[in-house]
């Protein structure tokens, strides 16, 4: 049995006022398990509170409810003080007698009544309280980056500057992601490389980060503070710390038909190859789908030629096994596949391009050497369409496209289109759109710098057709505002494909139990208040796999989830919300009914041995909650079928005593 | 004897529901039979059996004992009995009746349940001999004639008419107050059905099933018997023999907190549970064969051992057509006390 | 006899971490409701078992009513859609047994709709106490 | 008449146990009387040949004798189910309640099965045998000398005539045709009830609860109530009970019962078929599956194994708890 202290508050006139607080303590003191009642003026300020405290000593309390203002205000100033007085935290009820009774009711009767009601629901829900210690978990202090684009570098920067040390996983051979291919930036038009080739280099100086090159993260065990990460480096058949990135072997590599992805397949590299000259790290990879070496044991020049005998032919693939306290994810984007638009007949001719490959084309380290060339020829085009919304803002085609804005293809559209006519002032250049969305520092007078100085043919409406005609590309479009069908023959047709998150996300979504929406892009824990963070504890979340974003806002996420984690790898432990949800296990069916309602992954399934009623042993799978990742919803309490499951601070029993005590 | 016409029954009803609460077999609208209170239009089924016993009329499946009121730290404990009304439950089959003989050794006994004796005492039993006993009927092997049943009063139905006869004092008083109503008679229809009935009692399936393997002393024999296991294997430990059968007396008793105070009730309680007599040290049967061989050792042994030999199983068959699973007392005899009881 | 005027029980289970804000923010404005809404804080609407709810009807209560975050608001992301589901069957199968469809009701309210509270409060109360005492759903051992 | 026949389940049985993929068998056992059918295990062909029984009877639904005997049976354990069967058999598979690698399925085609009480009230009382192996069923009574011959069809129990499948959706082998899933008239009878005002509505689920006896019969012979401890056995539940106390006590159990199986549970209609009271609770089962059906769009608990069940999933587009009576009120 409880030995309950009730301590009435009358903040002033404020309860005092339409509660009669003398009647309302009179009332509580027959409560069961109360000992001791009585009212005061302020019971926060420090008087209040030393009443309180004298009264656990002198009564021997082990319960306190305090029947004051919101529990949103001082819930934790009197668990404070029972704590200093040497009770458990948790052992304190709150019955809010102001925001949800004093000051809603003129009446003193009524106001009175409610009073002592919802004091005598606190009691019965002290009864039944248990004291509760918030769980404690170390918190390993390196951080996890799992993407090396523009968002994961800016994240391990920010997260190595306060200095912890962190990993960076990327599936390519380099970092650097869709920023490297880039040829310059809205709305400033600085040069994409200017700017985050430095901060690659950074990277790589840096000695709190290390950097796991053409690798994966193929499987996430444990929760925030402590997770157990298996990486795997895939074999790239030289040594990375031995290499100098001379780049002999790329030259003298006899294999030099192999599509090069960096430039999206608009020419051919070696089969050892550095994908770019500032790539980081700056070693070679070989790749095993082309070299002759690798295929069938013939040719070995690679090796021959490297001065420093980086080259292993025989490397494998390696497991690495790391500890982090933290994880972002940073896996980007990639342009959808243009295959299910025929109508631009992207297919059909080598002429309709994507704005990636445009931004390739105009790059002076790209396969034209930066000069504007259509591909199918080289020659000058005179006349370029570009098309937006390739796949975006779809609802009618939502098999094809997405629903949703790429939000980035209208100021990059702007920065072609306007780039084309400085350079080339020849050109006419026409854009189609549904709308420009221009919402960012500087951008709207960026398009407009695009359409009045620059003299670029805006034109609302979208391309029906694209039809390859000798080496025209005949363009049939609608002009919306002129209410006119328009013919253009055209000598480049530049798509602004929607963009979306990269296929690895749903299979890493799985591993870290992090939620993802329809469109696969990653769920933050709040909207609004938690952008940064998914809803699994530990998880972060940085750049476009969030959802669609430009390099600023990338950048200023990245920073922000960097922020995020800084905060929890300062921290030697994490103290948990003892108000957690547990599983009684000899109740427990091992149904699964809870883990597929719990929003963190907190459940898992272990088999135990029990002695069954008939003295024979039987393994029995049950459910355990792991109460660093438990946020306490009390989900999966309802899910139970059994009520094997109950949350701690708000257990069935407490909340059904306080249903008894308002309703008798 | 006094007999009546059939058609006249609403009048004999009216006339026995003037001084007392009259139930009787009623056909429902699911087509099943269960005692209802009388009023007038109210007909008398023709079926054979109601669906629960009248058992509950005694020993209702819920009753309050006690009730305790908290007023500040107070308790005030209030006697929730009352004075029960006079009563009158009617065709009441031979098997039933024979069921207060058994309910009687428990609750009659030192120290009396002043519950049950109250309800004995203001309650008039009608009973009716069968005429169409079916399969699952066995009251013969406990020695009960379907076609006299005992009662304060029993009677014979015909074709046209009702044969009335009363064996205690309550029913002559009873039978008195419908002498209007009725007329005395000689006994012979009622012989004639008697002797009809006797001979479709040697006809059913379960005729000659028989104790001879039971009773007294015999709880070393079958306890540790291996069938038991075997029986049990698909009982699903559900309640339903046990709330079905007419002689089942165990109850629990429990406390239920209104908010204002405590109400002690005492509600029926089944053998077949796994809370079943439980306490503090737990069950003591833990498996659901033993809770199963609980059971009929207990209606075939353990309690003609403590009651002179009396059964404590009247042959109604309720359980056996009410099993889920369609395990049952004549498949434990058959089984427990070798084929050749069959 | 003496005719008492009847005041409807209602009680509230509200999330922690909107409605129940909600409600304070309501005191906070003045805006008056009836007395005869009782608050039960709640960490998120998930928490709510149907049995709860059938528990403040067998204790007394006139009306059940559950107050969450906006779907989508969720403090927890997904508990109040679990709610959603949970409640629209549990309240069609009470519609079913023929209970008052107006006595039970879940509503979405933010922390900052103040007075949305207060007029759903009022809305509930007025509806509840048309109908009268829970009569359906009500066990006459806990009656007053 | 039952497609299949007693020979040739025995036959099948006799030889996995003869070649060793099972240890034993779960089968119907004969009883006093031809309907009267009881689960059982079967070690030996012997036994099966003196005891087992496949007849119009053979209603019980083995599934959930699984979670018990797998956890016993040292080898593999034999199970036949029909069509409806085996969905409650995907259902425990999903919420892992035994092992799928201690249990060998046959699936058996099933011609619906027979409800003794509508035979009963065909034939009367006092029956003597029936026999089930020709066209018509034939019924003798003590009291007629000739049999009555019932056609089947008139005596199929509820849940038959409203039969939502003949297809098997979990077997390790299969006997005989497989069917498909019935678009049945399974929901007529809620429909009919939701179309009745409150009140009539109100008595007449208070008429058929108030017979409710609580004797667990339709939780204990459930496939779907397999908990470890019910709440409504656990004192610390604050729901638990032996009693119906009253009518709110009823209401609650059954509102209970019938929400804790809801999406999980398959309309086997076993909970109907073995209250001793006859208390329709399938309509109470089968009022949550067309809300399901309706409301989140078409669901079959244990059509396949690890489906997600609607109560533990949601969209973002659900509709509104208050929108759930807008629906067919006029």
């Amino acid at each position: 049995m409880q030995r309950i202290g009730v301590f009435v508050c009358w903040c002033g006139s404020n309860i005092a006022g339409t509660v009669d607080v003398q009647a309302v303590s009179d009332a509580l003191k027959n409560e069961p398990g109360v000992v001791f009642s009585t009212n005061y003026q302020y019971m926060c300020s420090q008087a209040g509170q030393n009443m309180i405290k004298d009264a656990v000593a002198e009564h021997k309390l082990t319960g306190i409810v305090v029947c004051s203002c919101s529990p949103r205000m001082h819930e934790a100033t009197f668990r404070k003080t029972a704590a200093a007085a040497g009770i458990n935290p948790y052992m304190v009820e709150i019955a809010n007698i102001r925001e949800q009774c004093s000051w809603v009711h003129k009446d003193m009767v009524t106001g009175t009544e409610k009073a002592i009601i919802l004091g005598k629901a606190a009691v019965a829900k002290v009864n039944l309280n248990t004291p509760l210690t918030p769980g404690e978990s170390p918190v390993t202090k390196r951080a996890l980056v799992i993407g090396g684009g523009i968002a994961g570098i800016q994240t391990a920067l920010d997260i190595a500057d306060a200095g912890f040390p962190v990993d960076i996983v990327e599936k390519k051979p380099t970092i650097g992601g869709k920023m490297a291919q880039l040829d310059k930036t809205f709305p400033t038009l600085d040069c994409a490389a200017c700017i985050l080739t430095p901060k690659m280099v950074d990277v790589a100086q840096n000695d709190k980060i290390r950097i796991f090159s053409y690798s994966e993260v193929t499987d996430v065990k444990g929760f925030v503070g402590n997770f157990d990460v298996t990486i795997k480096k895939h074999a790239r058949y030289v040594k990375e710390d031995i290499c100098t990135g001379c780049g002999a072997c790329t030259e003298k590599c006899p294999m030099k038909k192999v599509p090069n992805e960096f430039n999206l397949g608009m020419d051919n590299r070696s089969a050892i190859y550095i994908p770019f000259a500032q790539a980081v790290p700056k070693v070679a990879t070989i790749d095993p789908n082309y070299c002759n070496m690798l295929k069938n044991g013939k040719c070995g020049v690679c090796s021959k030629v490297c001065a420093a005998g980086a080259i292993d032919y025989k490397q494998q693939d390696e497991f690495i096994e790391e500890k982090y306290g933290a994880i972002v994810v940073a896996t980007g984007f990639n342009p959808i596949s243009m295959d299910k638009f025929d109508e631009f007949a992207y297919n059909q001719s080598k002429d309709v391009i994507t704005s990636l490959e445009f931004e390739r084309l105009t790059n002076a380290a790209g396969p034209t050497a930066g000069k504007l060339l259509r591909p199918s020829d080289l020659k000058h085009p005179h006349t370029i369409v570009f098309v937006q919304c390739v796949g975006s803002r779809c609802d009618a085609c939502a098999e094809k496209g997405k629903e949703y804005c790429s939000k980035i293809c209208c100021m990059y559209t702007a920065k072609h289109a306007m780039l084309t006519r400085d350079k080339y002032p020849d050109t006419d250049v026409y854009v189609f759109y549904i709308d420009v969305r221009t919402p960012g520092k500087n951008f709207d007078e960026f398009y407009r710098r695009a359409v009045e100085e620059y003299g670029v043919h805006y034109i609302k409406g979208m391309v029906g057709k694209v039809t390859p005609e000798g080496d025209k590309l005949k363009v049939q479009a609608s002009d919306l505002l002129a209410n006119k069908q328009l013919h253009i023959d055209a000598d480049l047709v530049v798509l602004a494909a929607a963009i979306e998150p990269d296929k690895s996300a749903r299979p890493l979504a799985t591993m870290l139990t992090a939620s993802m929406d329809t469109n696969d892009f990653f769920t933050e824990a709040h909207p609004k208040l938690r952008p940064v963070e998914s809803p699994t504890a530990g998880v972060f979340l940085s750049g476009a796999c969030q959802g669609p974003k430009d390099i600023p806002e990338t950048v200023s996420q990245a920073g922000a989830a960097a922020s995020k984690v800084i905060g929890l790898l300062a921290k030697d432990k994490l103290t948990g919300n003892p108000c957690v949800a547990s599983s009684n296990e000899l109740m427990c069916n091992g149904c699964s009914t809870c883990e597929r309602v719990c929003p963190y992954g907190a459940i898992t399934y272990e088999n135990k041995e029990f002695r069954m009623p008939d003295r024979t042993t039987a393994i029995r799978r049950i459910a355990v909650v792991n109460p660093a990742v438990c946020q306490g919803c009390g989900c999966c309490t309802v899910a139970c079928p059994s009520g094997a499951m109950d949350l701690r601070g708000f257990a069935n029993s407490q909340i059904i005593a306080e249903v008894d005590a308002i309703c008798k | 004897m006094r007999k009546c016409s059939l058609d006249s029954m609403n009048l004999v009803f009216a006339e026995i529901a003037k001084a007392a609460s009259l139930y009787l077999p009623v056909d429902g609208k699911d087509g099943k039979t269960a005692y209802t209170k009388w009023e007038d239009g109210l007909t008398w089924s023709n079926s054979l059996n109601t669906v629960r016993g009248p058992k509950d009329f005694f020993f209702p499946q819920t009753e309050n004992l006690v009730e305790f009121k908290t007023s500040g730290k107070n308790i005030e404990i209030i006697d929730t009995r009352s004075a029960s009304e006079d009563f009158v439950v009617f065709g009441v089959r031979a098997c039933d009746v024979k069921s207060f003989d058994v309910l009687d050794r428990v609750f009659l006994k030192e120290p009396t349940d002043s519950y049950y004796a109250s309800r004995r005492e203001h309650g008039i039993i009608i009973a009716a001999a069968c005429t169409k006993p079916t399969e699952t009927c066995f009251c013969q092997t406990f020695g009960i004639d379907a076609a006299a049943p005992a009662g304060d009063i029993s009677i014979w139905k015909t074709e046209t008419e009702v044969f009335w006869q009363s064996n205690t004092e309550k029913g002559a008083a009873l039978l008195t107050k419908l002498d209007a109503l009725t007329e005395e008679c000689s006994t012979e229809a009622v012989d004639a059905q008697k002797e009809k009935i006797a001979a479709t009692m040697k006809k059913l399936p379960l005729a000659n099933l028989n104790t001879d393997a039971f009773g007294a002393g015999k709880t070393k024999e079958y306890f540790d018997a291996p069938e038991w296991k075997e029986l049990s294997e698909s009982c699903l430990g559900c309640g339903t023999c046990t709330f079905v059968c007419p002689t089942c007396q165990c109850y629990d008793i429990k406390d239920f907190n209104t908010g204002k105070g405590v109400i002690r009730f005492r509600c029926w309680d089944s053998c077949m549970y796994s809370d079943f007599t439980k306490m503090s040290a737990g069950q003591p049967r833990l498996t659901q064969t033993e809770r199963f061989r609980q059971r009929f050792m207990h209606k075939l042994v353990y309690f003609p051992e403590n009651n002179d030999g009396m059964f404590s199983c009247v042959g109604c068959g309720r359980c056996l057509a009410k099993c889920p699973i369609s395990m049952n007392i004549v498949k434990v005899m058959k089984t427990i006390g070798g084929k050749e009881n069959a | 006899m003496q005719v008492k005027e009847y005041k409807p029980l209602i009680v509230a289970f509200c999330c922690n971490w909107c409605s129940y804000a909600g409600a304070d923010l309501a005191g906070n404005n003045r805006l008056s409701y009836p007395a005869d809404v009782k608050i039960i804080r709640v960490p998120c609407s998930c928490r709510v078992n149907p049995m709860f709810v059938l528990r403040a009807f067998q204790r007394g209560a006139d009306g059940v009513i559950l107050c969450g975050c906006h779907p989508g608001d969720c403090h927890y992301t997904s508990g109040n859609y679990y709610t959603r589901r949970r409640m629209a069957l549990l309240f069609s199968m009470l519609d079913y047994l023929g209970i008052e469809k107006e006595r039970t009701r879940v509503e979405w309210v933010s922390a900052a709709e103040g007075a949305k509270f207060a007029a759903t409060m009022n809305d509930f109360a007025e509806k509840v106490a048309a109908l009268g005492e829970n009569k359906r759903l009500e066990d006459l051992r806990c009656k007053r | 008449m039952q497609k299949i026949t007693r020979d040739q389940l025995i036959e099948k049985a006799a030889s996995l146990l003869a070649n060793g993929t099972v240890s034993c068998v779960l089968g119907w056992q004969k009883g006093e009387f031809d309907y009267d059918i009881t689960p059982a295990v079967f070690d030996t062909e012997d036994e099966l040949k003196a005891n087992f029984v496949w007849n119009d009877f053979c209603g019980a639904n083995f599934s959930k004798y699984l979670v018990s005997k797998t956890k016993k049976c040292e080898g593999k354990i034999l199970v036949f189910l029909k069509a409806c069967d085996t969905y409650s058999f995907n259902q425990l598979l999903t919420e892992h309640r035994f092992d799928r690698e201690k249990v060998y399925a046959v699936g058996i085609p099933c011609e619906g099965m027979a409800d003794i009480a509508k035979v009963k009230a065909i034939a009367g009382d006092g029956i003597s045998s029936i026999d089930c192996s020709g066209e018509k069923m034939a019924v003798t009574t003590i009291y007629e000398d000739a049999p009555v011959m019932i056609d089947a069809k008139d005596v199929l129990a509820e849940r038959c005539v409203n039969c939502k499948s003949k297809k098997h959706v979990a077997y390790d082998e299969l006997m005989g045709e497989d069917g498909d899933v019935i678009d049945s008239a399974r929901f007529d009878e809620v429909a009919k009830i939701e179309a009745m005002t409150p009140d009539e509505r109100f008595a007449f689920w208070q008429n058929e609860l108030s017979r409710c006896i609580r004797c667990n019969a339709c939780r204990d012979i459930c496939p779907a109530c397999t908990c470890e401890k019910c709440v409504f056995d656990n004192p610390n539940s604050s729901v638990e009970n032996k009693s119906p106390a009253n009518s709110f006590e009823e209401k609650m159990f059954h509102i209970i019962r019938a929400f804790h199986v809801a999406g999980r549970c398959t309309d086997c209609g076993e909970c109907s078929r073995v209250c001793p009271q006859h208390i329709p609770l399938h309509l109470l089962n089968r009022k949550f599956i067309k809300d399901i059906d309706s409301f989140y769009g078409d669901y079959q608990a244990g059509a396949e194994v690890g489906s997600r069940a609607p109560l533990v999933n949601y969209t973002t587009d659900d509709l509104e708890p208050g929108e759930v009576f807008e629906r067919g009120d006029n």
